[in-house]
């Protein structure tokens, strides 16, 4: 019997529906294992005091860090019931629009009936130029490197705004892009201030040297992986969870996938 | 519930718009492709022209005299598009070559070359400790990498003394190679597994307020 | 082109080829002031002379469009108009809003990001019927190819780490040792290709470098 | 004494050894390219890809179709990208050249801006090398899509849509966009031939010929068929052979705790 072979669009559609619509729609609840880093990250992020000052920063691409958004998110949620303040610190184009998206998807802000007002609990820093020369800037003197938020409202008109001077007023540093070892050298490295990162796969990979430099200093997550377990100890279902559940079905379809093809091989005897 | 944000709607479409680009070419890719270029090209135009502001203003204003001859230059590549005259846009690129090529060779026997050579030297010393599990992983990292090396050759060892034990080397190289193709991109399927998902689940429930 | 002019132009090229490959070699190895003064004027022009590429293909890209808009030969003109218009209204608009103004991000939230998610989001779907068209087992090769894409595949899945939660560490240990050695290799071979490349150019001998700045 | 203080004062700390090798490299190059011009010629083993290259022009030209040649995403100032970016030009200049002798159009496209001036000049030059300099007309050939790595592959896949090339060369600085238009290149029938360093594991799901990592620096300097630079793949040879040699005893001495070619390379 000759097995047909199948066009790419049948591919796709068994994909789309089997993997993304329908676990999308009615999630599979795949179970994943915890790990000790996810945990030691969420008492971190917990045991925050009220009143601190976490800053989330750092330089990536959009649509590639929405693999961090998954971890973030959470912390976001778990920093808002606690009263932890938040300053976003883009040090990339594109880091703006991200982070503000996190403040938005994350639902904390008095307008979706969250705990943080504008200004008060949270600012949004505009891009801050020069890579690393541009954070140490941000780091010694936040006035001077940044004199006004994101909207122009200069900083000293924002309650939170004027109560930032430098680095030793930040509690944590948490990047939610790809770019962290300028993070782990200047903030942690140089100036001593816990960071965590919610890192995405390939960036977990390349710099998992550095979580080893610092012990009990840096901390990473794995992807979505990491995103996942973030969510399921606040008790929520996003992203990492829809990414998890997702694998879960595309990686059995694609051994199926592959073992189909071979079989169309075998079966159609002297092709090629 | 399904959102009532007009952004979000024209996300929305621009996102199935793209995503027929899987069942082929038709209007509808068509009107998404040309979005996406016309706006990155507009985003680098709106960049560009605060970039060019910044850089030349101490010109303006005095300050640099000698960054006229940037302009000078800058100007130049601008010809490119003029056939009788595109050669004059040679002269500029022709520092950009000198220069890119400077830095790429600097960066690249730095790192790239003897950085990894080293690093490969310095893992020797670690085969001899650790658990076996790690110990096999270092000896296979060292000899995999220098075996892999022979396939690298393209004029020595080809015929003559040598040739034919090379020869073996050369085909261990190339299955390491393979065997390093297909780790690499069975790994990445997790990622684009996930960013997936968040394409499709930015529709399902931003858009349509589905799923969780 | 007269012969002098030609003459004085080629030159005139491979001169500051050779001037900007040896100021940013020169700087990087030896601790000369003077080098350093050279390279930092030298790399100063490139990065000036970049931010003008910038309208060079904006120039080529309006002038391929207008072209295509008068022949209307083609069924793709009218979408070659709607992104010129789109070009200019986006261009005013940044200049007048500003690119950090709340208009400014959520247009570009709504339309390159989204664009840009969406496309991500399909590489998955290419990536599978790639796999179903290419990891079809006919030699030695392609079974080495398919079976360690197959392999990590599976180890990396929570079908796979649930009941055998040893398959993780296993599919660490061949991503940092038989992966990483191949991987080291074509860095290290790469990185050698490079150098030899870059040399060729200094000493005029690499074909498309020459095309560039040699041609008519 | 003093000797060696003006040495260390002159040449920066920790990069003397890197000073020497590329010094040795330069005199190697410029050796067997002398050697090549006295009449040596050396054996070299076949890239299957390359010679894959010529066949498939012939094939557009029975079939009517163009050749896509696309360097990819990266800068030419770019220290991962810039070589690969330089050896993608060089092959397209060759394979224009080739198709327009034969009567078959070659466009090209990048993402970087910068590269569009090198392609403007790469197909002009390649035209009036072909003897059809008519031909040419900025923008005609060389296709732009912004200078953003999704926004050339949503271009480039919609360039091969439009274009149907039947052939398509991935040769030059790549990342996961090779998998959209790689796809979309099987799609439209195109033979797709790629080389590149970082990305040739995406390049080996979806090329039918590739050449890996070095290949394709190799394939730059054989497809021009000058036997006097094909003569500098040779002196390629030499420093890896030396390179692997170093490597190996470097590896042996420090299993026996001897640390001397490990710390010499860092000097």
């Amino acid at each position: 019997m000759k097995i047909p072979d199948l066009k790419s669009q049948y591919v796709w559609v068994t994909v789309a529906l089997l993997a993304y619509i329908i676990p999308g729609v009615f999630p599979l609840g795949t179970g994943f294992p915890m790990s000790d880093t996810t945990m030691e990250i969420y008492d971190i992020v917990q045991s925050l005091p009220e009143g601190s000052i976490c800053a989330i920063g750092g330089s990536g691409v959009f649509a590639f860090d929405l693999e961090s958004s998954a971890g973030t998110i959470p912390a976001l949620k778990i920093m808002a019931e606690n009263g932890v303040r938040i300053i976003n610190v883009p040090l990339g184009t594109e880091a703006v629009q991200y982070e503000k998206f996190l403040i938005d998807a994350s639902r904390i802000e008095t307008k979706y009936g969250g705990t943080h007002e504008y200004g008060t609990d949270w600012i949004q820093f505009p891009y801050i130029p020069g890579g690393a020369s541009g954070l140490v800037a941000f780091l010694d003197d936040i006035h001077a490197a940044s004199p006004a938020d994101v909207y122009g409202t200069p900083l000293d008109e924002l309650p939170l705004g004027r109560e930032l001077t430098n680095w030793e007023d930040i509690d944590l540093w948490i990047c939610p892009h790809w770019g962290f070892p300028t993070i782990v050298q200047y903030v942690t490295g140089e100036r001593g201030i816990t960071s965590i990162s919610f890192a995405q796969s390939g960036a977990y990979a390349r710099y998992s040297p550095y979580m080893m430099s610092y012990p009990g200093q840096v901390y990473m997550t794995n992807g979505f992986l990491g995103g996942a377990q973030m969510e399921q100890l606040v008790g929520m279902k996003g992203l990492g969870h829809a990414a998890i559940d997702a694998y879960q079905v595309l990686s059995l379809l694609f051994v199926v996938f592959v073992a189909l093809g071979n079989a169309t091989m075998l079966t159609a005897g002297e092709e090629e | 519930m399904i959102s009532q944000d007009p952004w979000v709607w024209i996300s929305a479409i621009l996102t199935i718009f793209s995503f027929t680009l899987l069942y082929g070419d038709n209007k509808f890719f068509r009107f998404a492709q040309y979005t996406y270029t016309a706006v990155v090209v507009g985003h680098s135009v709106v960049v560009g022209v605060q970039t060019l502001q910044g850089r030349f203003s101490p010109l303006i204003s005095g300050q640099k005299p000698m960054l006229l001859i940037s302009l000078i230059l800058g100007l130049m590549v601008l010809f490119v598009v003029w056939r009788p005259y595109a050669w004059i846009a040679s002269i500029p690129y022709a520092v950009i070559i000198g220069v890119g090529t400077g830095l790429m060779m600097r960066a690249t026997l730095q790192t790239d070359v003897i950085g990894s050579i080293r690093a490969v030297i310095a893992e020797t010393g670690k085969i001899f400790i650790g658990s076996p599990y790690d110990q096999f992983g270092y000896l296979i990292r060292v000899t995999f990498t220098i075996g892999t090396m022979f396939y690298f050759l393209f004029t020595v060892f080809v015929k003559g003394t040598g040739s034919k034990p090379v020869s073996y080397l050369r085909d261990f190289g190339k299955y390491a190679l393979l065997i390093y193709l297909g780790l690499s991109l069975g790994n990445s399927a997790m990622q684009y597994s996930g960013l997936g998902a968040s394409a499709i689940n930015r529709l399902l429930r931003q858009w349509l307020g589905l799923g969780g | 082109m007269g012969a002098t002019l030609t003459y004085v132009r080629l030159n005139l090229s491979r001169v500051l080829i050779i001037v900007g490959a040896l100021a940013a070699l020169g700087t990087w190895y030896f601790s000369v002031p003077m080098v350093d003064s050279v390279f930092k004027e030298v790399n100063a022009w490139q990065i000036n002379i970049s931010s003008f590429t910038l309208f060079t293909g904006l120039m080529t890209i309006s002038m391929r469009y207008i072209r295509a808009i008068q022949r209307r030969d083609s069924d793709i003109w009218p979408f070659q108009a709607y992104a010129l218009v789109l070009i200019i209204v986006w261009v005013l608009m940044g200049l007048t809003v500003g690119m950090y103004s709340d208009t400014y991000q959520t247009a570009y939230l709504s339309t390159k990001i989204t664009l840009h998610i969406a496309i991500l989001g399909q590489i998955i779907f290419y990536f599978t019927s790639g796999a179903y068209r290419t990891f079809r087992i006919r030699t030695l090769r392609t079974a080495a190819l398919a079976i360690s894409a197959v392999l990590i595949v599976a180890l990396n899945a929570p079908w796979v780490q649930n009941p055998f939660p040893a398959a993780s560490n296993f599919a660490m240990w061949l991503l940092n040792n038989p992966q990483m050695a191949a991987s080291r290799t074509v860095v290290i071979t790469g990185g050698i290709g490079s150098i030899v490349l870059g040399i060729r150019v200094i000493l005029g001998l690499e074909k498309g470098a020459q095309r560039i700045t040699e041609g008519e | 004494m003093i000797q060696t203080a003006v040495v260390e004062q002159l040449i920066r700390t920790g990069r003397s050894f890197q000073l020497v090798f590329l010094i040795a490299s330069g005199i190697a190059v410029y050796y067997a390219y002398n050697v090549a011009k006295g009449g040596k010629l050396w054996d070299i083993r076949p890239i299957e890809a390359l010679d894959a290259i010529g066949e498939s022009i012939g094939r557009c030209a029975e079939m009517g179709r163009p050749v896509l040649v696309t360097p990819g995403i990266s800068s030419m100032t770019s220290s991962s990208g810039g070589a690969q970016m330089l050896a993608g030009l060089t092959v397209l200049g060759e394979v224009a050249q080739q198709a327009a002798s034969i009567g078959v159009e070659c466009t090209t496209n990048s993402s970087n801006q910068q590269i569009i001036i090198a392609s403007e000049a790469i197909m002009r030059n390649a035209l009036t090398a072909a003897g059809k300099p008519e031909l040419y007309a900025p923008g005609k050939y060389v296709r732009w899509f912004g200078g953003g790595q999704f926004s050339y592959a949503v271009g480039c896949a919609g360039q091969i849509l439009e274009e149907k090339p039947g052939l398509i060369i991935f040769m030059g600085y790549f990342l996961a966009d090779t998998i959209v238009t790689g796809e979309t290149g099987a799609r439209v029938g195109a033979i797709k031939i790629g080389g590149t360093l970082g990305a040739i594991p995406f390049l080996a799901m979806m090329c039918d010929y590739l050449m890996i990592g070095e290949e394709m620096f190799a394939a730059s300097a054989l497809i021009t068929k000058d036997p006097f630079i094909t003569g500098t793949i040779a002196s390629q040879d030499w420093i890896k052979v030396a390179a692997t040699a170093v490597m190996s005893i470097g590896v042996i001495l420090y299993a026996v705790g001897i640390k001397t070619i490990y710390t010499i390379m860092g000097i």
